[in-house]
């Protein structure tokens, strides 16, 4: 069951202008940069990106924002970067703001084939506005629904042929339920090996849920707040 | 009156042995330097990390590992890292014990409002809207005006909400508060300031029973 | 007239490659021993794996490594281990090529019954309504008659269901046939086998258009 | 944070008479054999079980329902053991039979704080009695509520002090959603190591679900079915 592909062009030749995309990572962290930049390079257009940020200007998916090839963002947290908000401020660019957990878990839903869940998180506020809200031993929740994603895109520290997958520390994030979640789902990996040399208890994402992975490279692993203390 | 530290020294207080905690960003991410050392507390971070430790030295940063801030970090001994789908499960399954997170308003029944100003920039709620939905225990830590001098402590929020009924505690430069089914009960001044201060300063109903103590940080 | 290795045979023929599968007990456990070499199918345990490889040798059982029918199994390389939650999960998800299930009776719409028989002590559903609300594709392995010679294939199921609407193909001793929107339609006849036996032998709808080729097994 | 407990002894202490227990394992695999033993020993009666399976009759739950602890079982599949069938014939025994990924995602909900779930399962059979169903594009669901277990009890390979635990094979099975359903979660495990043995990427349960963890004793994991091939 080999899955591999040569690189993210290869991975990503089939995505067309106007479809929906999962993008995994949390800020800059554990984000899909072989694959933007294939993207990029393609060019295609009219996306709309689920991802729970948008990238900076000059990396992630800001360079996509740059180059006017997104439509539509799905995400809990944005603007942190200006050209971002020039798009969204001239309506270029529609932003569709959703908490965070309701993000994860409505990707969660779509890989584990249910349709909707509920959730509390944005009852009584402007996120539940022409949403159903449903009393559960008297606390309400809001019915939010599954993704419907063309494709996934993740990036996990090891892969195999097969498309298990393991992250590395907190760059798992959103990456696990969105390679569910997805389609059709491309894995980039930082060490690609062959099946059987993962241990089948620390896979983190089962290689049913992946359709093709590569070995990525030259991974620039920005750090967007560098936060240290002296010795 | 107290300042930015004062309050998270404040905040640090309630933070009871055997704690899992969730700290929001700005002053709540301060309380972390005045846990008592002896008390046994674990920090989660939403984007997938139970255990998080100090920054780490210089030169020692690891872009694969940052909280939900996006600031580089560390583990401890006993860590877990998971998704963001089981982050927020135990969130919402009210596993976390204590929250603590900033505020724009609240309301004296206990709403909140602090992701969005109409006409601004909206950045996002984040994890904001699920934390308030969920937690047992809320703290706010906040202003008790605004830099126009304005309450944000008011009987009903003008900003778009981030939650209802939600906050327990609140935690300002004047005092420290909780929200009751009858409004804000002042619970302690903030050294040097007097009830009349907390009185002008509350826009919500504000509830004074008895003498109020002065509360202790040291 | 197939045998069980027969029935089992034919179906290996449904699996392609590239197949994520998942096989019942009885009948479609026998499924294994046909897929061909050549072909990359990877089999899937419903209690937590995807790999499932040969029974063990003598001596190497494992007891935290079994199968959905709770025998002993070993894995492959590229095996992965995962929670029931997740497994249940990739099912409904249509992550599974194909199910491959026995059954009691079928209905010419692709109803199935084959957890419970009233009077009888009802041991439960397991995975079967899981899998069978939720697969993209169902094969059905039985017999096509009972041992009291009545048709096992019907209008209506008589027995308490398993699932609605969802059997595409059945494998008998006697045929292969395809559920359609006008019933069981006849794709072969086993060797040996008429076309007169199986339209006796089924008592459900069955349209049989042109000539009906004798499948090919070996 | 220690969480650590003597014993199962200790850890039971609690459980008390009509409560309602998650219990881990599938099949005679991954079971809590050491509570179980206790709870034998503690003779705590009228229970409501949640577990896949019943046990054999001289293992497992069915050591619980020879002493007759148990009303009532929630499972997918049951009757292996003689004594539970004539406790169920006779009238003794109350059983809920539901769809095992039914069972498995009722009790990830209950750990993720969702009150309930839509899955096809069991739609237009009797399992769909007297429950809401639901169409969500053209498909059929059911409404399926999160449990409500006092205690969950699981089983682990290695778990730490602070009760992050790491699960062996197909052991896992359900384990992992019990250990987050329960209000108080007991795991037993067979390798108990201080915090900071286990690497954080390897953990499947996060310590902040488990209460209480101890060291198992004399494991006997008996296996059900005994399949083998000649060399």
């Amino acid at each position: 069951m080999n899955k591999t592909v040569p690189g993210p062009e290869d991975a990503i030749k089939d995505i067309k202008d106007g479809m929906t995309l999962m993008l995994g990572g949390f800020g800059l962290c554990g984000i899909p940069e072989n694959c933007i930049t294939a993207l990029v390079k393609k060019g295609v257009k009219g996306l709309t990106c689920i991802s729970n940020n948008a990238g900076v200007d000059d990396f992630g998916i800001g360079l996509m924002l740059k180059q006017r090839q997104v439509k539509k963002m799905i995400s809990s947290y944005v603007g942190e970067n200006a050209e971002f908000e020039r798009q969204l401020l001239s309506g270029e660019l529609e932003v569709e703001l959703i908490p965070q957990g309701t993000l994860a878990t409505r990707c969660l839903a779509s890989g584990y084939g249910m349709p909707a869940i509920f959730t509390p998180a944005g009852v009584g506020t402007e996120v539940a506005e022409g949403k159903e809200v449903r009393n559960f031993n008297g606390k309400e929740y809001l019915l939010e629904y599954a993704f419907d994603a063309d494709f996934a895109i993740v990036k996990a520290w090891k892969g195999d042929t097969h498309g298990n997958l393991i992250y590395k520390e907190t760059a798992r994030n959103f990456n696990p339920m969105m390679a569910m979640g997805g389609k059709i789902t491309i894995a980039e990996v930082e060490h690609l090996v062959p099946a059987g040399e993962l241990d089948p208890d620390h896979i983190h994402t089962p290689g049913i849920y992946v359709h093709r992975i590569f070995q990525g490279k030259n991974y620039e692993k920005r750090i967007e707040q560098r936060t240290v203390r002296k010795k | 009156m107290l300042d930015k530290e004062g309050i998270a020294k404040r905040i640090a207080k309630e933070v009871k042995n055997g704690y899992y905690v969730n700290l929001g960003i700005g002053i709540p991410t301060l309380v972390a330097n005045y846990i008592p050392k002896d008390l046994d507390v674990i920090l989660q971070s939403e984007n997938g990390l139970l255990g998080m430790g100090p920054f780490p030295f210089e030169g020692e940063e690891d872009p694969d590992l940052i909280n939900a801030g996006k600031q580089t970090i560390t583990t401890l001994p006993g860590s877990a890292f998971f998704d963001s789908a089981m982050s927020f499960g135990m969130i919402r399954a009210r596993k976390v014990d204590l929250t603590i997170l900033g505020a724009m308003e609240v309301s004296d029944t206990g709403d909140i409002a602090n992701w969005k100003i109409p006409g601004k920039m909206v950045k996002g709620m984040g994890g904001a809207m699920d934390l308030v939905a969920s937690a047992k225990n809320i703290i706010v830590a906040m202003q008790h005006v605004n830099k126009a001098g304005e309450s944000k402590l008011l009987p009903k929020c003008t900003l778009p909400l981030t939650g209802v009924k939600c906050v327990k505690k609140i935690v300002t430069e004047l005092a420290v508060l909780d929200v009751t089914d009858k409004g804000f009960r002042l619970l302690e001044r903030a050294p040097g300031i007097s009830v009349e201060q907390i009185k002008n300063a509350t826009k919500g109903k504000l509830v004074v029973e008895g003498e109020i103590p002065e509360m202790k940080i040291d």
